[in-house]
């Protein structure tokens, strides 16, 4: 393929094309690691408090919208689908298919980002959010039960943050598309916010039967 | 594929350091020699402001009554913790001399992400102002450890802010690691096999690690702290069903971890000053290359050993007790190959090589003192004395901080393009050394007597070794103070260095003038010896295979 | 003590054995240290460089050496945690026959219950001769309840018990301190442990003044709380019966049996659904959190021990 | 550049199981299995993870050195929770004073 015409993407320090997108990857990887970690902290959290609270935590998980819940796994995976197709017109070099496809995961991003809304308000609603407004109507788990809320918004708000930064890193790759910034022989950033919006997929994907569906049938 | 990319050939000027001048060639650099320089500054002042605490600390100490008010006590401990980890040793030998010298160590013209590089100063300063802010505007008293339920509900100072500061330093940490990462995987010159990568590299390769892997968990932790002291839904506080239990395992997650952070480099100097003034190659180069490593990946496993009395069952105690035994193997391993590569050297006395006399001394006992830590019914007597006060001063002042001084030295001359008063030098090493001693020895005896740590007054019997230790942290300040000046002396007017005044081996001495120019090099190096090939002999085996060249094909 | 002396007055059982392991640790670290210095010192004068152009030979390296000083000193630091764990398992398990006191910290003062009543604050009163198995409590953040002459510490944990034990034999006055961080005014929060001899231990208890005892209140707040509606002696039907409770295994509805000691009596006051016992329901008890003081619970559960006999199992 | 560009059939079908695991995963919640439940659900999630971390990550064509990163990143969570939880499941073991003595 033709790199030695794009050479003004080579920066000064690198000396091929192919070293400096080895790196950005590897780069990404790392971060991605450090990601994993993050959210492992409030994985780690869930399992103790599951572990020790098993009959709240079955209690909260009732109040779980499963329908809401497993609309957004599906919205996020069909969103991880585009993203992917994204990532396979920009190495095909074709311009109008990529900026389609961004925008669709875009959309879909967004999509779960409104549902997550009505979740959260429905949790406000029923004085879910942990704090001193907090109610649970079964006393017995009042306490634990805030704790496990408090996981929840914690959990899913984190993710909802990186979901809201992958939307604003989407919308800049629009623009550059659009400006023609992205060509088959270079598109690293495509490449590299693909990457990160399959994994916030992937916690997703963790999230939705952790917080959802374990315990709903005690 | 590849293709080779077309180094510009302008009129090169002279070096890094003239190469533009004003503030905004500085504040915008993405020159990693540079942005070592931002960091070296800036963690200069922080450690002036963490040893200012400690100063008012030993001075409140001379007497068994305390001379402040048991808050203000409480709020200088924590700040002097907090500065002095999170802002002055974490950063210091990684983000200024690793910084400065890996690339031009694996012949590579920068960092693999310099902007990234820049940011992550960017952001360490935005931390740190934050922490600042919280010393100067009241203060934080929850001692740098953070621990629930104290600074979830009890405590009512600045905990989110200093929090916040902590959070935003430790992606700073982040970047930096990860930078390194890529750049030791991706950026080496031809011929630099991974085998032929200084120790200092491969030193920082497992701090690296360390960095990427614990540093996140620090930062949910935080958090989940703030958010619970905002909320009060009772995820660290038992009275409302939580376990602060749990915030002491993920703090230590990452803490422990966090003290190799800050001794790893500080050994990969050592390897670099030892071969270097025996001039002599390392003794057993792979166990060396690898312990590091090893020190890393076991490091993550040995947290527990600071909850033996915390309430964490007995049975997790000892297999963390264990574990931390195992992680003093290499640490050793460390200690007898520097030993053993003096031995038949040709040993020179020069000023980083008092210090890597002193790291070795003391690092030794401060290692060793944490077995005895590591000894879950000694720890229960000891924890929370004045002993571990001793034990980690002695590794991470006595170890890092000499290691640091020894590094600032020994690459001074390639750093300014000046050379140091070696006479003052040697007299600061001295100073440094007696006053450390007579600071942080009598600390053990206090600490075995019972003398808890935290303490703003204290019973009359142990006043005569807190005198002591009062005594010998202002020599120590002294010898801090020394070397401050005749470097911003010599900066300026020292006598210019040669490339390479201590006949070292490496890419930095042998191919990079002093001062480097912006892109390091002016022809790119091809490697074709092992490390420390001080005796000049050639290398016996066949050139590695293909992909185990240095990664980049020029 | 000699006042040189590097170590504390050693003033337990268990001090002489902590002393005797911390001993041997630092003479072997001694040892090590002097080693190491000895060799990097007679390295370096011997070695030192006698002329500007000198190039030693290079030695690269050994693997026999490498795995002499990685395996010796490994086998040196297994004796350390051998003998550390075997000590720390010892300081850590209460003998059954201790005598009992009850200690809550709370910011910044140690509260001491004796079960005939007797209380005080920061002061501690015991007896040589006896093992005496203290009962932690925290009523706001981690305190630690450290006495260096008896070489003992815990820390002691909000919403949780902690038994330790150690067993006087040198009558004296001794400090007792409060490791953990705690707040302002950490440290002033510490007292005095005072051992005597047992008969002038006794002549103190009958001196000092006391209220009701320990199982008297417990037995007060027991009718108070309405837990006697419940836990009427011997009638099994909707409560298990309370006595021969402490101390003997409780078969759980999920099938585990634990031993129900002082944690396990509390976890069933304030949250009775965490452990049900074999054939009893969940959601009959209600549960007593953030109603009865850190106090009052472990007075309920001093009552609840004295339902015991130690010798009957069970029926 | 030498990189593989998967086929749309792939991304599709892939897509496809996914739906169909979430799908599973939502239906075996309805049905009480004990412990299971925790069992089934994860191991789906992780079948799920994984496949998203092969086909649409690219993992499966990628250098040895991307998949020790990425799977290094699994291995460190584990540690942290397993050793957090070896405390917690060990804490009930120790009777009162019948250990060791
Ligand atoms: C740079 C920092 C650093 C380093 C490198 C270490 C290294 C070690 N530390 Fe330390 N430690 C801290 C910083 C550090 N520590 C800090 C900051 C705290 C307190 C935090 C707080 O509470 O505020 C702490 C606390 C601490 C504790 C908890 C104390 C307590 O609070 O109760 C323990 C317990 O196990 C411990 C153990 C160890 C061990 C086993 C090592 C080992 O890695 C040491 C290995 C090295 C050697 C062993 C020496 C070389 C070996 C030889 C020469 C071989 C000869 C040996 C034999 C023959 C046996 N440390
Ligand atoms: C990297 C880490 C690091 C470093 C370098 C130091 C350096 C020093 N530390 Fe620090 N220390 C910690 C990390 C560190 N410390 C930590 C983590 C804690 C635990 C905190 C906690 O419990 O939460 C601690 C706690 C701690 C205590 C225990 C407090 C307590 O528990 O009550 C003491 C007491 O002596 C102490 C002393 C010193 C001294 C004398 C120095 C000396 O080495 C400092 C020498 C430096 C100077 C003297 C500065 C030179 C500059 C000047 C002289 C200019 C001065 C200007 C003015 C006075 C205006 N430290
Ligand atoms: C409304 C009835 C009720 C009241 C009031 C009540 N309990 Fe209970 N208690 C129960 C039942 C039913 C069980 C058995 C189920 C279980 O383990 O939770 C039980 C179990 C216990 C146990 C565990 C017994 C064992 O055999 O292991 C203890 C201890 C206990 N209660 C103490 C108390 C105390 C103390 C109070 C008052 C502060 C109290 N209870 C008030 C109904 C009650
Ligand atoms: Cu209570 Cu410190
Ligand atoms: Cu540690």
């Amino acid at each position: 393929m033709a790199i030695a015409t794009h050479n003004e993407r080579l920066r000064h320090h690198f000396d091929t094309a192919e070293q400096q997108e080895e790196s950005s990857t590897l780069g990404m990887w790392v971060f991605l690691l450090t990601e994993i970690m993050f959210f492992g902290g409030m994985f780690g959290a869930y399992t103790v408090y599951r572990n020790m609270y098993p009959d709240a935590f079955a209690s909260t998980s009732r109040f779980m919208n499963i329908t809401l819940g497993a609309i957004n796994t599906v919205v996020l995976i069909t969103s991880s689908l585009t993203m992917a197709l994204a990532v396979r017109s920009a190495q095909l070099g074709v311009k109008r298919a990529l900026i389609l496809f961004l925008v669709l995961t875009l959309l879909l991003g967004c999509i779960f980002l409104g549902v997550k809304v009505v979740e959260y308000h429905e949790k406000w609603v029923d004085h879910h959010i942990p704090g001193p407004g907090f109610r649970y109507d079964d006393a017995r788990y009042f306490r634990q039960a805030q704790i496990l809320f408090f996981l929840y918004f914690a959990m899913t708000g984190m993710h909802a943050l990186h979901m809201i930064i992958g939307a604003g890193l989407l919308a800049t790759l629009i623009i550059m598309a659009r400006r023609d910034r992205f060509s088959a022989a270079w598109h690293t950033p495509v490449e590299m916010i693909g990457l990160y919006w399959h994994f916030v997929d992937i916690v997703w994907i963790f999230l939705f039967p952790l917080l959802y569906l374990i315990g709903r049938t005690r | 594929m590849s293709t080779i990319f077309e180094q510009p050939r302008v009129e090169a000027p002279a070096n890094y350091l003239n190469v533009d001048y004003g503030w905004k060639s500085w504040l915008f650099t993405t020159d990693h020699k540079r942005i070592a320089l931002l960091y070296l500054f800036s963690i200069t002042a922080f450690f002036m402001v963490g040893g200012a605490f400690a100063v008012a600390m030993r001075i409140n100490l001379a007497s068994p009554r305390g001379v402040f008010s048991a808050d203000t006590y409480n709020k200088l401990f924590t700040m002097h913790g907090i500065i002095m980890v999170f802002f002055f040793l974490v950063p210091s030998i990684p983000a200024v001399l690793g910084n400065f010298l890996i690339p031009i160590m694996i012949g590579a013209r920068d960092l693999a992400f310099p902007r990234i590089n820049l940011l992550s100063w960017y952001i360490y300063i935005v931390g740190g102002i934050f922490a600042l802010w919280a010393a100067f505007d009241g203060g934080v008293d929850t001692g740098w450890t953070f621990y629930a339920p104290y600074s979830t509900t009890y405590s009512n100072t600045h905990v989110i802010l200093t929090a916040m500061g902590v959070f935003v330093a430790g992606f700073s940490s982040i970047l930096t690691g990860l930078n390194f990462i890529v750049t030791i995987h991706k950026m080496r010159a031809p011929g630099m096999t991974w085998m032929r990568l200084p120790l200092f590299v491969w030193a920082h390769y497992a701090t690296a690690l360390i960095q990427v892997l614990g540093t996140p968990v620090i930062a949910i932790t935080l958090v989940l702290l703030a958010l619970e002291r905002i909320l009060h839904a009772g995820i660290f506080d038992p009275a409302v069903g939580g376990d602060p239990i749990l915030f002491q395992h993920l703090f230590w997650f990452y803490s422990h971890p966090a003290v190799y952070i800050m001794i790893l480099p500080g050994m990969g100097v050592m390897s670099e000053l030892v071969t270097c003034f025996s001039r002599k190659g390392i003794f057993g180069y792979s166990f060396v290359a690898f312990s590091s490593i090893a020190i890393a990946v076991v490091g993550f496993f040995v947290w527990g050993h600071h909850l033996f009395v915390a309430g964490q069952s007995m049975y997790a105690g000892t297999v963390f007790s264990l574990l931390s035994f195992i992680v003093a193997v290499p640490s050793a391993i460390k200690v007898f190959n520097w030993t053993a590569t003096m031995y038949r050297g040709s040993i020179s006395f020069d000023t980083p090589m008092l210090y890597a006399f002193g790291f070795i001394g003391l690092f030794t006992i401060g290692g060793l003192t944490g077995l005895i830590l590591a000894t879950m019914a000694l720890d229960v007597h000891l924890t929370d004395t004045y002993f571990v006060i001793a034990h980690f001063h002695y590794v991470m002042v006595g170890g890092m901080v000499m290691a640091y001084l020894g590094g600032i030295h020994f690459w001074f001359p390639k750093i300014t393009g000046r050379m140091y008063p070696e006479l003052w030098a040697k007299f600061a090493a001295l100073v440094v050394f007696v006053g450390f001693n007579l600071t942080f020895f009598p600390q053990f005896l206090l600490g075995y007597l019972g003398m808890p740590r935290r303490y703003y007054s204290y019973p009359e019997e142990f006043q005569v070794l807190h005198v002591m230790s009062s005594a010998g942290a202002s020599i120590l300040g002294v010898g801090y103070v020394i070397p401050l000046i005749y470097l911003a002396w010599a900066w300026r007017k020292g006598p210019r260095a040669p490339q390479n005044p201590w006949d070292a081996k490496g890419l930095e001495w042998e191919k990079a003038p002093s001062p480097p120019p912006t892109f390091n090099f002016d022809t790119l190096p091809i490697v074709t010896e092992p490390a420390y090939n001080y005796s000049g002999e050639p290398e016996k085996e066949e050139p590695l295979a293909g992909e185990q060249r240095g990664d980049r094909h020029a | 003590m000699g006042e040189l002396s590097p170590f504390p007055v050693r003033a337990s059982a268990a001090a002489g054995e902590v002393d005797a392991l911390y001993f041997f640790i630092v003479a072997v670290s001694t040892i090590m240290t002097a080693l190491i210095f000895f060799v990097v010192l007679s390295f370096a004068i011997k070695y030192r460089r006698r002329s500007p152009d000198e190039r030693p030979r290079p030695i690269h390296g050994s693997i026999p050496l490498e795995i002499t000083w990685s395996v010796i000193p490994f086998g040196i630091m297994l004796i350390m945690f051998g003998w550390g764990t075997k000590l720390y398992f010892e300081l850590y398990t209460p003998p059954k026959n201790a005598l009992d006191v009850y200690v809550t910290g709370k910011q910044w003062m140690w509260k001491v219950n004796y079960p005939e009543g007797q209380r005080e604050i920061n002061e501690l009163h015991v007896p040589t001769g006896r093992a005496i198995r203290v009962t932690l409590a925290s009523e706001d953040v981690i305190h630690s309840f450290f006495i260096p002459a008896f070489r003992t510490k815990h820390d002691v944990i909000p919403g949780q018990y902690v038994a330790i034990w150690f067993q006087p034999t040198k009558p004296g006055r001794y400090h007792l301190f409060c490791a953990e961080y705690c707040g302002t005014q950490h440290s002033t929060m510490g007292g005095w442990v005072t051992v005597m001899e047992p008969a002038d231990y006794e002549a103190w208890l009958a001196g000092t003044e006391r209220g009701a005892s320990m199982v008297e209140e417990g037995a007060k707040l027991f009718q108070q709380f309405g837990c006697a509606n419940c836990h009427v002696l011997n009638l099994t039907a909707r409560c298990p019966p309370l006595g021969n409770v402490y101390g003997n295994p409780v078969k759980l509805e999920d099938g585990r049996t634990v031993i129900a000691d002082e944690a396990y009596l509390r976890e069933s006051i304030l949250n009775p659904n965490a452990k049900i016992v074999a054939g009893y329901k969940r959601d009959v008890m209600p549960s007593f959190q953030g109603q009865v003081s850190e106090e009052g619970l472990l007075q309920l559960i001093a009552y609840i021990k004295s339902l015991s006999n130690p010798n009957e199992r069970r029926p | 550049m030498t990189r593989h560009i998967v086929p749309v059939r792939t991304y599709v079908s892939v897509y496809a199981v996914l739906i169909a695991l979430t799908a599973t995963t939502v239906a075996v919640s309805r049905i009480d299995l004990g412990e299971f439940n925790f069992i089934v659900a994860m191991t789906i999630a992780v079948i799920k993870a994984v496949l998203v971390i092969m086909f649409f990550m690219h993992v499966r064509e990628a250098s040895a050195l991307t998949k020790l990163f990425a799977g290094a990143g699994f291995f460190w969570m584990a540690i942290l929770i397993v050793f957090t939880l070896s405390d917690y499941l060990s804490r009930g073991w120790l009777p009162l004073g019948q250990w060791w003595r």
